[in-house]
């Protein structure tokens, strides 16, 4: 079983995102130039945060036409889990593998803190270790994360499932200072039709250690945990 | 078309230029001289007292002179710390100029070979609440520093905002860079191999920053069309820059390496092959260049940014450059480095310029005359002002003041975690702590008292480091090494120079006694007014770098459960000259400002730290700026609980409630612990022979003091918290 | 081959909301005193300079482009080309 | 009053880089086959709608707004109004 971390120009949490996978939780992770991506190699793949080519233009724009991501869209037609993380979820999205867009936070600025996220889909390949309504303590940072949606595709998303996380207060409730962006629903974090294509902004891969943790929380470890869980099964089938 | 050469070489530095030539320099050589000799570059008026300050210690393996300061921290591992500012950049433009402040910091870590992991900011502007001016550059300098940082991924872990009327004109916008790397990995900005090979990376060469560092090295011109001296940032570059020349250090294949910053290519060379003992031979039409018909001093002095100049073995240069391409990263081999010890350069066959590297790397010192200002001596004795009628009142004036209020608004928009370093992050504690590994840390705190400064310059200075130390002490670390950044007017005033040199002695001082090495530094002069003339304060900032050995004794501000003790170390002065309290509620500048004594601020570090060894404390803080108040009430909001304290218990010779909370005396800290421990705490202190007082008790969710069992103070954590949350964010609009 | 000067407008639909509009109608031009603002979207422009044989393949080109490389968003941007006066 | 609708553009003055279109140019466009596109530089652009008695106030009042509220930096950017053709 192995995993790619993809980096492209201006990837900066690539290292981290395979600190957690690597070191903490002894995956067979590899980190791997957009140029050099070969899906076939691998089972599944994490587009780690960061800024890839400065957010120029809009974020995630530029990347999304690379190379690369004809690889990821192969792989997300065969099935194989893909995990998008802040730059990563920006590029899932304008790259089409996942649905709505991202705008600009509604507070006009770059936001990091840690926030609760609640899961929606506990059935998700990327969540399996969580149970719906399990409340996530990770932290955001970033410009560009208001999710949006309109009407029809809101209403598929919530229909099929797809909403699989969302900003909540101590309460477990989606209220509007609970939402650090603007986020249409609250939503933090989506998945494709599939549900083997899922981004979020939130940064699991900071959320997994407790000596980092303001909480001594490891609540981003559900995540990649149940990454590599479901990787396994869809392997042995 | 190029643009018309203007010199600042005073005529004396002309006459010594010539001497030295022995003959009548050219243009191009004239504009080396000046970019090398400016200032910012040769530290002409400064060096001579900045040789007073001890760099010298256990753990320093680089001190100032280089790129960046070197520190051992054992197992192979090194720190390097460096610190910057871009105050006149800034202050025409504030985003582009803050941004390429921290591209510049950046570049020196990297410029050592080692991986740039937290960056610090030190802030200072006008009056925001009454100043448009100083909300615009407020605004447009924290968003510069967290779009640069931000976008390369190095997290912008802490740092302090400061807002004073005499930054109206002058705002100060200092950067500090810490890198990690390995000990027999530390490459230097020495050229010392003839036959080398010079390859100039990064962006190419423009004419932006066109008389940049002469620029910054007179006074700010206001409203001038300074267009030249504009630097655009380009983070999707730097960061490209970053991962190829680690990569290409990590081959091993890199003899030398040099940032370019202020002075371009003329100052890197100078200083590359002054350190290397070596000469260069540079041909400019190699250079990639981004204009068309630009001169060869333009392309000498242009300081473009997003530039490094590697200095590598001949045969190696073809791997070199691979790495490079694969980072797509812009290169042009330039030249070579000889033994003549002259700076050779040509544009294709033709010299342009030929000076001894000797005489262009060394300018000439600069003597300025010293006299102490009459102001001094005008505030000391002063009258008390009037009791405020309504305590609580001022006091939450006071505690969200901006200078006091929450910093949120600002440190939300840093990405603070990225890196998995940032254990405290802003706003856990005075200090920063990062992980190196898991039982290794370093914390670190930027901190700045001008107007403790401007009354008593050495004094505040002394102060200034002090404080920054007992910050890291306060999150269990023990101080190894400084770096400062002295900001002043015009040096050639004599009181300014005064001032500089007072501060510069206060810093030695506190070094020596605590043997406590400097590092590293920065000099920014012509920090004034040019109608008024008048300076800013003076205004030295102090980083202090501690280092911490296992997680289990890492310690924050947040206050601890109910019951916990509260108690505090050292004594409080009749000490309110220069306090927040008296700036912000009374408008005065005067009085005495505290004082520092060696040997009771050593005693109460010690205490504390033998303390936290131990295992007794729980929360720590040190006590500064709004005084004790300001420490309990920063303390219940991280923890997000409340306090009871009990004023007739501090010890103190104060007769006012108001001088008791807002006095700003040193060698103080907060801390907490088990009513159990308060014995242990007891000895340790006695050992020290260091005065403490149990003040009170952490309970409810309430800020409550008493006095003599009457209730003065009353208020609920939430609201302090969200007072202080509000202040900025409503000062700013939104 | 002929340059030509196209501009490229990318604006948000109008159903849209412009945070970035808002902000600067009622903290900036409101507040200061500037009432006779009713209101104020905001946009990116991308100056382009492209070799064409004529103006009509100019723009169509730089049509394509915008699509085929989303160089705005169309779930919720609109895009104007134009070329550019002077 | 009769409205009317002024477009604001905001651009880095023309001396000054602007590594943003750079990287649109050579990353997104030249390198997904665009290469008659010679050159991009990005901007911004403010669509108001102001009352006013005519389009010369309409545009000067515009324009001291932008100045005096420094919805540009004059160090570093120009900034032009024009009136919006539709
Ligand atoms: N400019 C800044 N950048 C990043 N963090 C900041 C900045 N200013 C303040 N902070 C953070 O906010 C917190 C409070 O800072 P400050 O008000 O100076 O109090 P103190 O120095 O007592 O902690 C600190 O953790 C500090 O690192
Ligand atoms: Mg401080």
């Amino acid at each position: 079983m192995k995993v790619a971390i993809v980096q492209f120009p201006g990837t900066n949490c690539d290292r981290d995102t395979y600190y957690i996978l690597k070191d903490v939780l002894q995956a067979d992770a590899e980190l791997i130039w957009h140029e050099d991506l070969g899906m076939d190699t691998f089972d599944s793949a994490v587009i780690p945060g960061g800024f890839s080519y400065g957010d120029n233009l809009r974020a995630g724009v530029i990347a999304a036409h690379s190379p690369a991501l004809r690889q990821l869209r192969k792989a997300g037609q065969d099935g194989k889990p893909i995990l998008g993380i802040c730059n990563g979820f920006q590029i899932l999205i304008e790259s089409g593998l996942l649905p709505g867009a991202l705008l600009r936070n509604s507070s006009l600025r770059f936001v990091c803190r840690w926030v609760n996220v609640r899961v929606e889909a506990g059935n998700s390949l990327f969540t399996t270790f969580s149970r719906n309504g399990t409340i996530l303590k990770m932290p955001i940072a970033h410009n560009e994360g208001r999710y949006y949606a309109e009407g029809d595709l809101l209403a598929s998303l919530e229909m099929n499932g797809q909403i699989i996380f969302k900003y909540v207060d101590e309460g477990g409730q989606p209220s509007k200072p609970s939402n650090p962006n603007g986020s249409i629903l609250n939503i933090a974090g989506v998945s494709n039709y599939e549900g083997n294509v899922v981004g979020l902004m939130p940064h699991p891969e900071r959320a997994s250690e407790s000596l980092l943790s303001p909480f001594r929380t490891t609540d981003g470890l559900q995540i990649f945990r149940s990454m590599l869980r479901s990787v396994e099964v869809l392997l042995k089938r | 078309m190029a643009q018309k050469m203007i010199f600042s070489l005073t005529s004396n530095e002309l006459l010594a230029i010539k001497d030295g030539m022995k003959r009548e320099p050219n243009d191009v050589e004239l504009s080396i001289f000046d970019a090398q000799w400016a200032e910012h570059c040769s530290y002409k008026s400064s060096r001579s007292l900045l040789s007073l300050l001890p760099t010298r210690g256990k753990r320093v393996i680089l001190g100032p002179g280089y790129d960046a300061g070197v520190l051992d921290i054992d197992n192979n591992q090194i720190v390097t710390i460096h610190i910057e500012s871009h105050n006149h950049p800034s202050a025409i433009d504030p985003y582009g100029g803050a941004a390429t402040g921290v591209g510049g910091v950046l570049r020196d870590i990297l410029s050592v070979g080692t991986r740039p992991i937290a960056i610090l900011d030190s802030l200072r502007f006008g009056d925001i609440e009454k100043s448009p001016q100083s909300r615009w550059l407020f605004k447009n300098v924290v968003r510069g520093i967290a779009d640069y940082g931000n976008c390369v991924g190095v997290p912008t872990v802490g740092g302090e905002v400061e807002f004073d009327e005499s930054y109206e004109r002058n705002c100060l916008v200092d950067v500090v860079c810490l890198g990690l790397g390995r000990r027999k990995e530390v490459v230097l900005a020495e050229a010392s191999h003839p036959g080398d090979i010079l390859i100039l990376v990064g962006g190419r060469t423009g004419r932006d920053g066109i008389h940049g560092s002469s620029f910054a090295s007179r006074d700010l011109a206001s409203g001038s069309d300074e267009r030249s001296a504009v630097q655009i940032p380009d983070p999707l570059t730097k960061k490209l820059i970053v991962e190829a020349t680690l990569k290409a250090h990590s081959g091993g294949y890199v003899r030398g390496l040099k940032d370019l910053g202020g002075g371009g290519l003329a100052c890197a060379l100078s200083e590359i092959a002054d350190k290397g003992g070596t000469g260069l031979d540079v041909d400019l039409s190699r250079i990639h260049v981004r204009e068309d018909g630009m001169s060869p001093a333009e392309i000498l002095i242009s300081e473009s940014q997003e530039r490094m100049l590697f200095v590598v073995k001949d045969e190696l240069k073809d791997d070199v450059s691979a790495v490079f391409r694969r980072y797509h990263v812009q290169y042009s081999i330039i030249g070579k480095v000889t033994s003549s010890r002259r700076l050779v350069i040509r544009v294709n066959e033709t010299k342009v310029a030929d000076v001894p590297v000797d005489l262009v790397a060394h300018a000439p010192l600069q003597l300025w005359p010293s006299k102490r200002p009459e102001y001094l001596d005008l505030g000391v004795s002063i009258e008390k002002p009037p009791l405020p009628r309504n305590i609580s009142e001022t006091i939450i004036r006071v505690i969200s003041s901006p200078n006091l209020a929450s910093k949120k608004w600002v440190y939300e928009q840093f990405d603070y975690e990225v890196g998995l370093h940032t254990v405290l992050k802003p706003g856990d504690s005075g200090a920063s702590v990062l992980r190196i590994t898991d039982d290794k840390f370093i914390a670190i705190s930027l901190d700045g008292r001008p107007n403790h400064c401007y009354r008593n310059p050495r004094q505040g200075a002394m102060g200034t480091v002090a404080e920054a130390a007992r910050n890291t002490i306060s999150v269990g670390a023990e101080p190894i090494a400084l770096v400062d950044h002295l900001q002043f007017g015009n040096p050639g005033n004599p009181e300014v120079f005064w001032t500089l040199t007072e501060s510069v002695k206060g810093i030695a001082d506190y070094c020596r006694f605590f043997d406590l090495p400097c590092v590293g530094g920065k000099v920014s002069f012509y920090n004034e007014d040019v109608d008024t003339k008048r300076a800013i304060k003076p205004t030295p900032v102090i980083a202090v770098l501690g280092l911490l050995k296992g997680a289990r004794h890492i310690r924050s501000r947040k206050l601890t459960p109910n019951g916990r003790m509260i108690v505090l170390i050292g004594q409080t002065e009749n000490e309110l000259g220069g306090s927040e309290y008296y700036r912000y509620i009374h408008g005065m500048s005067g009085g005495m400002p505290p004082n520092l004594d060696f040997h009771r601020e050593r005693g109460a570090q010690r205490l504390v730290a033998d303390a936290v060894r131990v295992g007794l404390l729980d929360a720590i803080d040190d006590c500064s700026s709004g005084g004790l108040i300001a420490t309990i009430s920063k303390m219940c909001i991280a923890g997000g609980i409340g306090a009871h304290i009990q004023l007739e218990k501090i010890l103190s010779d104060c007769k006012r409630w108001d001088d008791l909370i807002f006095s700003e005396s040193h060698s103080r800290f907060v801390v907490t612990l088990d009513p159990d421990k308060y014995q242990g705490l007891a000895n340790i202190a006695k050992n020290h022979q260091i005065p403490y007082s149990l003040i009170g008790n952490v309970e409810g969710d309430k800020l409550v003091l008493t006095n003599n069992g009457d209730e003065i103070f009353s208020e609920g954590v939430h609201t302090l918290e969200k007072t202080s949350n509000d202040k900025i964010p409503s000062i700013m609009g939104h | 081959m002929p340059r030509f000067r196209i501009d490229v407008f990318i604006t948000n639909k109008p159903a849209i909301r412009d945070p970035e509009g808002e902000s600067i109608l009622q903290d900036l031009a409101i507040r200061n005193g500037f009432v006779s603002v009713k209101s104020i979207r905001t946009g990116k422009v991308l100056a382009m300079e492209i070799e064409a044989e004529n103006v009509e393949l100019a723009k169509s080109k730089v049509m394509e482009m915008c699509d085929s490389l989303r160089l705005y968003n169309p779930v919720v941007s609109s895009c104007s080309v134009r070329v550019a006066s002077e």
